[in-house]
């Protein structure tokens, strides 16, 4: 079972937890202007990725705040956590 | 092939069984074929299978990076039943039914396919009006699907406890009694033997690392057993569909999501059909050795691990112990978990993609099991002719651009 | 709104006639729903605001996660980075309101009555913290949860907040104070109940 | 006392004061406190306990603890019975009862030992090679093979135990109390760590409480004294905690640990004792001294009664006082076994040998054997064993120079009983579930700890010690670095001083030669897994260990192949002529003992399951007899019938009233956000589909919530109450997911807008009226409200007292009555409550349920979210395009209105319908097709979303969503039931007063 490091309120088991999935991803603004597979790029289309994954998760039954996580989708580690409006990290010797 | 009957057992007795073949061979890979498969689950080795044996199409591989079966196939709750609520998904999944029926003879290879009876159970009135909806839609597909209520219920299977007391209360199913389940591991051994036996190559130890192009067209595979050149390549790989989607230089509308199960003790049957329970989260058969088979739900997060949380264990058997009192002295014996391939609308993508002669077949997640000999027949059609099967036409990828989802998830949050 | 003046006000758990009290086996559990309760949000990074609350209320709000602060009658949990729980005498939380409503008139802030969105379960004992343990998944060993730590977690299938008001030397072991949403409050209640044994 | 025939005069562990009476199958005996029902029955000569799985073969007991693959018997009986459980674990307590399982009618008469004679035709996987024909009679084959199937019964009624869990957190979590284990809490009990030490026996000690330490020296005494020395010590550390009867189950990520501890199973119990505990640990540092497993030994007719693990012969000897016989032939490829045989016969059991495979024997162990008078044969082997129900001889041969065959003559030893050792696997079990890597040791043949993924150390046996004396060291520094990794630099101890012999190599021997061809090795005693079985697997093509495993089910026996893994990895290896590292090992999964589904679902039974929801109003509803609908965890009142009444008549009632006079709904469950901020406007502008910057201060909205995919996903009146200020509804069903969807939104996509959101649901209690007497309902307690409709319009809110309550009324409708919600603070719900009814007496009162507010709304058209849209419905669908302003910029789903997809005009759309018969109700989730044909399949073209008959008009009407359907109004459609065809026209969905004269009146 995750543990999963709260920013704010440490770590917390992973049902206290929401996951909200890939992170990064840019909600095309002007949306009327864009075409329905680009649209559809935005809606469903993930990186899925085996390795280093950049996702969000919320704190759901905690503080309620939403932020960053660093996951190894192989073995599950955490390798890094961050705030909304950070910048993702680079994780030494590992390229995403 | 070798004939598989009681009276080849008994010859094979006599040689005290020194004399049985290999169900299929282990060939080095050949340089170039007309078709490889890649992933060696129940759906590429269908694949494989029907390309051979309905579209004549032999110089085929099917290349699998562990062992056969190894996947999900291997690891699944073995639900089969085809009462969809769209259909489009009816149209497929009692193709595939029907396939299952007759299976074993075909394949020669005991599947051990059981129509004991699936029921759904409903809890809630929202339940009960998506039950009713989803039978009166199989009823007018020309699927077999009834509805019970709790004294029905409890007459069907007098293990489920339909009191009152309970805390959401069974207040009616599903049944579909052409439902049930089979072997897994026969399913994977069975297509593959049958169609080694029509010229497929079937290649274990072999991972796809990369997808040689030329343009906008396939051209053939890096694998950890050299270059593999074909012309149409059909990728089978569940859970890593997105990894293959990459090297090919696309995205998937999927997730990869850990989906958990486990089995109890082997007792003696008391278990006669199977009982899923999505309300309380519950999916639960016992099989020909006895142990009770039961489904989880998936962790929340994308992992490649094959492991899952303990909590979502957990919460499964709450639900088991919940609607069968007397199970809870039974003991969990192993549990385990797979990688599925979960799309935003719980229906597979088969078909064509942006890469010429590239074919894929995914995105089954928590249901794909019941499909195999459906989806491999479809997938074979597909690719033989380069155009969807007319079954397997609506689920394009296109339709995540269009919008024209296939959405299962009303009809069952986890759709074993 | 203020609270009500002639009319009956009930605790969520009336319908067990006044069998709110549970003593045994050293934890005694007792619902103590008489406590207002506001939740205020505002940025804890804004020196002028805190100074604004501080005025108001006369209580500095805790910083650090997963704390409190007190000054009697008030004390204030710390929720989240932008967010706290006021907790007062009961019957004042309209004061609290309205001088905090003052107060932030000018910022970016919300204040909220939530007096009747939560009941209190008051527990305490020496085997208060094994009691927790059986349906919490935190840390509660007096090196990790002390006296004014607070902690929003699950209890059971319940989400509550979790604050030590007693330190465990204190005679009557410590004591926490657990923050129920109003309509769980029947099932904690059982479930801990159950769980006392 | 009563005679224990094979109970020793003295020694062992057991509580010789104390006699416990039990009976198996039937028979009564006699055992002591401190015995286990294995060791029990071994007193009285019974050697027999089961049946195998596949060939009834006669098994007896095997091991001594949880590896134990034959023993199993049924425990109890009726709903307290309990199956599968190993006789080597179940300790004796008064009244115990105990049944062999999977044998009839009798164990030593077993029918189905039939199967045995047919062996022959049941090789691995036979199934899967016939019962195929004719396919109309699988079926009825599979009833048969299930009948067979199977090893005990499952309990037939409601567990009448309990059971609980916990949650326990430490910085050591040492798992295995054995020399190693001890010393490893020892050191970090002492540097001030807080430690938790769980041993799934008894008793804590490991192999040592088997140790009678004739040979070996601690410090300057016994192993024994050093055991109860370091108890005591351990026991006297406020911070360890000591968990004897607890087994590590599952490893699973960041050191998160379950453990099962068998509170009560030992002892007779009453109905409701607790049973078992689920602890759920969150270590910081976990240490594994979780020992070996011996292994079998893989020869000729290994499997009858009487043949058991060497070491587990010794236990019986030295911890039980039993002699598992008066006549015994030791078999081994290590020098482990002469421990045994030292202490077999140094307990006065007639050892007629030791058959040792290796050719030279000289080591310290062989040599005290010899010594003692022990023959050893070395350089032989055991080519076939006799006895029906037990073990009567053994015959042995010379290997030939190769070692890969026999020699010379048999040799007949007679014996009633065999102690074998193959060697020893270290317990990596744990290790391998937290994901650590395993390395192969040549030279013992075993797979050990690797590299680790977690947080993670292995000591003593399981970590491939063989000496106590390393095992102690190495416990000590693995305690202490785990203590100073987690900042305990406490006080240190240093490991005792160790006299013990040396041990020789063992030499691995996978399959030991018989002169016989043919006969039957077992490597899975549970599964009838024989080498032979793995040969054929492996001939067949099924190459890897995991096909092996599933093809003839070797290892997935309910002891998942302790004693037995290794031995079928190694000869597949053998047969692929592979090396057994590239062979590898099947993958270890939790739990490592089976784990009982009550005590994973611990007190979350009876009522438990699930939390329920009450509103403030609750009692009432239970008061007055309600009928309940459950709408997720809420309870809400479905309807409330009076006397005799149907749900019907009791629903139209209700109905009618609210049209009629005046209706009462508890409404508490809706939820309610409150949403404040300088950007409050502009948000709901972004999150709903329609505008919200010009909504007057008081007044109140209608709107819609869409998913990003164009998709409705929420519905529900919001209010302004102030110009940065508003009050959200959302439904029941959603309040919690709305609340984090707008979160979500506020903190991942407009950080920038200045909004906040808290949850006021449970503030409020939510008391809804509705007809045409509900204001003057009103007004008889809210007499400082101004209630006229010119000053308090639809869709507005007023502040002020009701019953002298402070609340907030908003006068909105979702019935098409002129309606108020009134809001009081949930403590005043029930007092409002009951004042609303006590003064709606005079105007015919009459509460009504949600199952009257579904009809109510059906006669108005009003949707619901969930039920007439179900994630595929756009607003339009709904026919809702008032509510999509386009002007206003953009919205959360607006973009996907637009898709190809979403602007086909033949989508699904809302309509109305009515049946020809107007007495006729249609089901809910009916199909409608245009077309009947005599037999499926048919064209759906929609489907019945809500029906009801409506009292007010007197006649059934349904909504539907129906392809196209706003272009087929006054069509006729069909609806093909099972037994009929039922036609009806479409309609436009409002059924009731279309204009909304009630509303306004
Ligand atoms: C716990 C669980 C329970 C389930 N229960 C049910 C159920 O009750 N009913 C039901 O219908 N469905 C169920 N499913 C879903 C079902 O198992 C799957 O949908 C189905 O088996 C998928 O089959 P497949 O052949 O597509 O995939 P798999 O069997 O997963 O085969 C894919 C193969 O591709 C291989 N592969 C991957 N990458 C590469 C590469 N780079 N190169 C070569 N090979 C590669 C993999 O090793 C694997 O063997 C369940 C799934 C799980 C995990
Ligand atoms: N070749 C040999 O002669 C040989 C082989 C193995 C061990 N030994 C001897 O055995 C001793 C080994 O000491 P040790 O401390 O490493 O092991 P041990 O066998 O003494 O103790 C291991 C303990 O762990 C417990 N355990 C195992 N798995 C568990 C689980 N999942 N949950 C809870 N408890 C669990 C067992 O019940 C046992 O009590 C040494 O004295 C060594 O000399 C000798
Ligand atoms: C339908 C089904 C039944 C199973 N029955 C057993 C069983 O009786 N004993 C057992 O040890 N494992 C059983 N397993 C689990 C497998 O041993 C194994 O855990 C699973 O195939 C996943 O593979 P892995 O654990 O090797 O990753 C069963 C699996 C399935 C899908
Ligand atoms: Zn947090």
């Amino acid at each position: 079972m995750l543990l999963i490091p709260c920013p704010w309120c440490g770590e917390r088991d992973v049902h206290e937890f929401h996951c909200g999935g890939e992170a990064h991803i840019t909600r095309p603004a002007g949306a009327d202007t864009i075409d329905d597979a680009a649209w559809a790029d935005y809606l469903f289309m993930r990186q899925n990725p085996k390795g280093l994954y950049y996702e969000r998760w919320n704190h759901a039954h905690g503080c309620r705040k939403w932020f960053h996580v660093v996951r190894d989708t192989v073995s599950d580690q955490i390798l890094a956590v961050y705030q909304m409006d950070e910048a993702p990290p680079d994780i030494p010797g590992r390229s995403s | 092939m070798q004939k598989y009957s009681i009276f080849s057992l008994a010859r094979n007795a006599l040689s005290r069984h020194e004399n049985w073949r290999e169900a299929w061979r282990s060939p080095e890979p050949k340089p170039e074929y007309d078709v490889v498969i890649v992933g060696g689950g129940g759906h590429g080795l269908a694949t494989a299978y029907y390309l051979a044996k309905e579209h004549g199409i032999t110089n085929v591989a099917v290349v699998e990076k562990g062992w056969l079966g190894g996947g999900n196939t291997g690891r699944n709750t073995t639900i089969v039943r085809s009462n969809y609520l769209w259909d489009e998904s009816a149209g497929l999944y009692e193709h595939s039914l029907k396939l299952w029926e007759g299976l074993s003879q075909k394949l020669n290879f005991n599947v051990m396919f059981s129509q004991r009876g699936v029921l759904n159970l409903a809890h809630n009135l929202h339940d009960l009006r998506e039950l009713s909806r989803r039978v009166n839609a199989n009823r007018l597909n020309g699927i077999d699907s009834e509805i019970l209520d709790a004294q029905g219920v409890k007459d069907f299977c007098p293990l489920i406890d339909t009191s009152l007391t309970l805390r959401y209360p069974v207040l009616g199913a599903s049944l579909q009694r052409r439902g049930g389940v089979a072997r897994h591991d026969a399913v994977a051994w069975g297509f593959a033997r049958a169609a080694d036996a029509l010229g497929v190559d079937i290649i274990q130890n072999c991972e796809v690392t990369g997808i040689l192009r030329d343009g906008d067209a396939v051209q053939g595979l890096e694998t950890s057993r050299g270059t593999i050149k074909a012309n149409k390549v059909g990728v089978v790989v569940a859970g890593h569909c997105s990894v293959l989607a990459n090297m090919a230089g696309f995205r998937l509308p999927i997730e990869s999501h850990p989906l958990q199960a486990l089995v109890s003790e082997p007792v003696k049957p008391v278990l006669d059909c199977v009982v899923m329970s999505n309300a309380v989260h519950a999916y639960i058969s016992q099989s020909d050795k006895g142990e009770l088979v039961i489904g989880a739900g998936i962790d929340s997060y994308v992992s490649y691990s094959q492991r899952g949380g303990f909590d979502v264990v957990e919460d499964t058997l709450h639900a088991v112990v919940e609607l069968f009192p007397m199970f809870s002295r039974m003991r969990m014996l192993r549990q385990w978990g797979g990688i599925v391939d979960v799309c935003p609308d719980a229906s597979p993508i088969i078909g064509k993609t942006p890469v010429q002669g590239l074919y894929f077949n995914c995105g089954w997640g928590t249901g794909g099991f019941k499909a195999t000999p459906g989806s491999g027949n479809v997938f074979a059609h597909t690719i033989a002719r380069d155009e969807p099967h007319p079954l397997n036409a609506p689920f394009a990828l296109d339709r995540f651009t269009s919008g024209a989802l296939i959405d299962e998830h009303g009809a069952a949050a986890v759709a074993h | 709104m203020g609270s009500g003046s002639m009319a009956d006000a009930r605790s969520p758990l009336a319908h067990l006639d006044g069998a709110t009290v549970i003593e045994r086996d050293g934890v005694r559990l007792a619902e103590n729903p008489d406590a207002g309760k506001v939740n205020l949000r505002g940025d804890a990074g804004d020196a002028v605001w805190l100074a604004a609350i501080q005025a108001a209320v006369e209580i500095d709000l805790p910083q650090a996660p997963n704390t409190s602060t007190e000054t009697p009658p008030l004390s204030a949990l710390w929720l989240a980075p932008d967010e706290w729980m006021l907790v007062c005498a009961d019957g004042s939380e309209g004061d609290v309101v309205a001088s905090l409503e003052g107060a932030v008139a000018e910022f970016h802030a919300s204040v909220v009555d939530v007096t009747d969105a939560r009941t209190v379960f008051r527990l305490s004992g020496a085997g208060a913290r094994n009691l927790l343990a059986k349906g919490c998944a935190l840390d509660l060993h007096p090196r990790a949860f002390g006296l004014g730590d607070v902690a929003q977690t699950m209890l059971a299938k319940a989400a509550v907040i979790l604050h030590q008001t007693t330190d465990d030397a204190d005679e009557a072991g410590p004591v926490f104070d657990i923050y129920v949403p109003r309509s769980f409050a029947d099932y904690l209640w059982s479930w801990l109940t159950d769980a006392i044994g | 006392m009563r005679r224990q025939r094979f109970r020793l005069p003295d020694g062992g562990r057991v509580d010789r004061a104390a006699e416990v009476a039990f009976s198996f199958n039937g028979r009564r005996y006699f055992g002591h406190k401190g015995d286990t029902l294995a060791s029990a029955l071994l007193a009285n000569g019974v050697h027999l306990v089961g049946r195998s799985f596949k060939y009834h073969r006669p098994r007896g007991i095997f091991g001594s603890g949880s590896e134990e693959p034959n023993a199993l018997v049924q425990l109890g009986a009726g709903p307290r019975t309990d199956p599968n459980m190993r006789a080597t674990t179940v300790e004796l307590f008064e009244g115990l009862r105990a049944t062999s399982q999977n044998c009839w009618p009798s164990l030593r008469f077993d029918l189905r030992g039939i199967n045995d004679r047919f062996s022959a035709l049941l090789p691995a996987g036979f199934y899967y090679k016939t019962f195929m024909r004719p396919a109309r009679l699988w079926m009825f084959y599979e009833k048969h093979i299930r009948k067979a199937a199977g090893l005990g019964r499952a309990p037939d009624g409601c567990d009448p135990d309990r059971y609980e869990q916990t949650h326990a957190h430490c910085d050591v979590l040492v798992i295995g109390a054995g020399p190693a284990g001890l010393a490893a809490a020892q050191a970090a009990g002492a540097a001030g760590a807080r430690v938790i030490l769980a041993d799934e026996q008894a008793e804590l000690g490991g192999s040592l409480l088997s140790e009678p330490g004739r040979h070996i020296q601690v410090g300057d005494g016994t192993p024994a004294d050093w055991l109860g020395a370091t108890l005591a010590g351990l026991a006297g550390m406020d911070e360890v905690t000591l968990l004897p009867r607890t087994t590590a189950f599952g490893y699973y990520a960041d050191n998160f640990v379950g453990l099962l501890e068998r509170v009560g199973d030992h002892l007779p119990g009453d109905d409701g004792m607790l049973r078992q505990r689920l602890w759920k640990v969150r270590a910081k540092q976990v240490i594994l001294a979780t020992g070996a497993i011996e292994r079998s030994l893989v020869f000729a007719e290994n499997d009858r009664p009487g043949i058991m693990l060497a070491g587990a012969a010794r236990t019986y000897v030295n911890r039980y006082g039993v002699a598992p016989g008066s006549r015994t032939v030791v078999f081994t490829n290590n020098d482990s076994a002469y421990a045994a045989a030292l202490d077999m016969a140094a307990a006065g059991v007639g050892v007629e040998a030791v058959v040792d495979l290796r050719n030279q024997v000289e080591g310290d162990w062989p040599r005290l054997a010899r010594e003692a008078g022990i023959p050893v044969m070395q350089g032989h082997t055991i080519t076939g064993t006799r006895g029906r129900h037990r073990v009567s001889a053994v015959s042995v041969m010379r290997l030939n120079d190769a070692g890969d065959g026999v020699a010379g003559d048999v040799r007949q030893l007679k014996c009633d009983s065999v102690a074998m050792s193959g060697g020893w696997s270290p317990a990596v079990h744990l290790f391998s579930q937290a994901r650590g890597a395993l390395t192969f040791d040549e030279q013992e043949g075993t797979f050990r700890p690797g590299e680790a993924m977690q947080a993670v150390r292995s000591v003593g046996a399981c970590d491939d010690a063989a000496r106590l004396a390393d095992c102690l060291s190495a416990g000590v520094e693995a305690g202490r670095s785990a203590a100073l990794d987690v900042g305990c630099d406490g006080a240190q101890i240093a490991a005792p001083a160790v006299g013990e012999p040396a041990l020789g190599p063992m030499q691995p021997a996978w399959r030991a030669p018989s002169d016989r061809k043919g006969v039957r090795m077992f490597v899975d005693f549970q599964n009838d897994v024989t080498a032979k079985d793995l040969d054929l697997a492996v001939r067949e093509g099924y190459h890897s260990i995991e096909h092996v495993k599933r093809y003839t089910t070797t290892g997935m026996g309910t002891d998942q192949g302790k004693t037995g893994n290794v031995n079928a990895l190694a000869i597949v290896a053998q047969q692929l002529g592979a090396e057994i590292p590239a062979v590898g090992v099947t993958t270890f999964r939790a739990p490592y003992t089976p784990v009982t589904f009550g005590a994973i679902t611990g007190s979350h039974v009876r009522g438990l399951f699930d939390p329920v929801r009450r509103t403030p109003m609750h009692d009432w509803h239970v008061e007055q007899g309600a009928k309940f609908e459950d709408v997720g965890q809420w309870k809400r009142a479905w309807y409330y019938p009076r006397g005799e009444e149907t749900m019907r008549q009791a629903v139209d009632r209700e109905v009618k009233a609210a049209r009629d006079g005046v209706g009462i709904l508890d409404y508490s469950t809706l939820g309610k956000i409150d949403i404040r901020g300088p950007d409050a406007a502009e948000f709901l502008n972004r999150v709903y589909t329609n505008g919200w910057k010009k909504l007057g201060v008081g007044r109140c909205r209608y709107g819609v919530m869409l998913r990003d995919d164009g998709m409705v996903m929420d519905d529900g009146v919001t209010t302004r109450l102030g110009e940065n200020h508003f009050l959200m509804t959302t439904t029941t069903g959603n309040a919690a997911s709305v609340l984090s969807w707008l979160e979500e939104w506020l903190q991942t996509e407009w950080p920038d807008l200045k909004v906040y959101c808290t949850s006021v649901t449970e503030q409020y209690a939510t008391v809804s009226i509705c007809g045409p007497k509900a204001r003057d309902l009103l007004a008889g307690l809210a007499p400082d409200m101004t209630l006229d409709p010119q000053n308090f319009r639809h869709m507005s809110m007023q502040e002020g007292t009701v019953a002298g309550i402070a609340a907030r009324v908003l006068r909105v409708s979702f019935t098409g009555e002129v309606g108020f919600e009134i809001n009081v603070p949930s403590r005043y719900g029930r007092a409002l409550w009951d004042a609303l009814i006590a003064e709606g007496e005079l105007h015919g009162i009459t509460p009504y349920g949600t199952e009257a507010m579904h009809v109510l709304r059906a006669e108005k058209g009003f949707f619901i979210a969930g039920q007439e849209s179900d994630g595929t419905v756009t607003p339009l669908d709904l026919g809702m395009d008032w509510i999509v302003n386009w002007t206003k910029g953009d919205f959360i789903g607006r973009r996907s209105l637009s898709r190809s997809d979403t602007v086909r005009d033949d989508r699904k759309q809302l309509v109305g319908l009515f049946t020809s018969d107007p007495e006729t109700v249609l089901d809910e989730g009916t199909q409608i097709v245009a077309t009947v044909k005599d037999k499926p399949p048919m064209d759906m073209i929609g489907h019945v979303t809500s029906s009801y008959y409506s009292p007010n008009l007197g006649r059934s009407i349904a909504m539907a969503m129906i392809q196209g359907g706003r272009g087929r109004k006054g069509e006729t459609l069909y609806a093909p039931m099972p037994d009929k065809v039922i036609e009806v026209t479409v309609t436009d969905p409002i059924f009731f007063d279309p204009d909304g004269q009630r509303l306004n009146g």
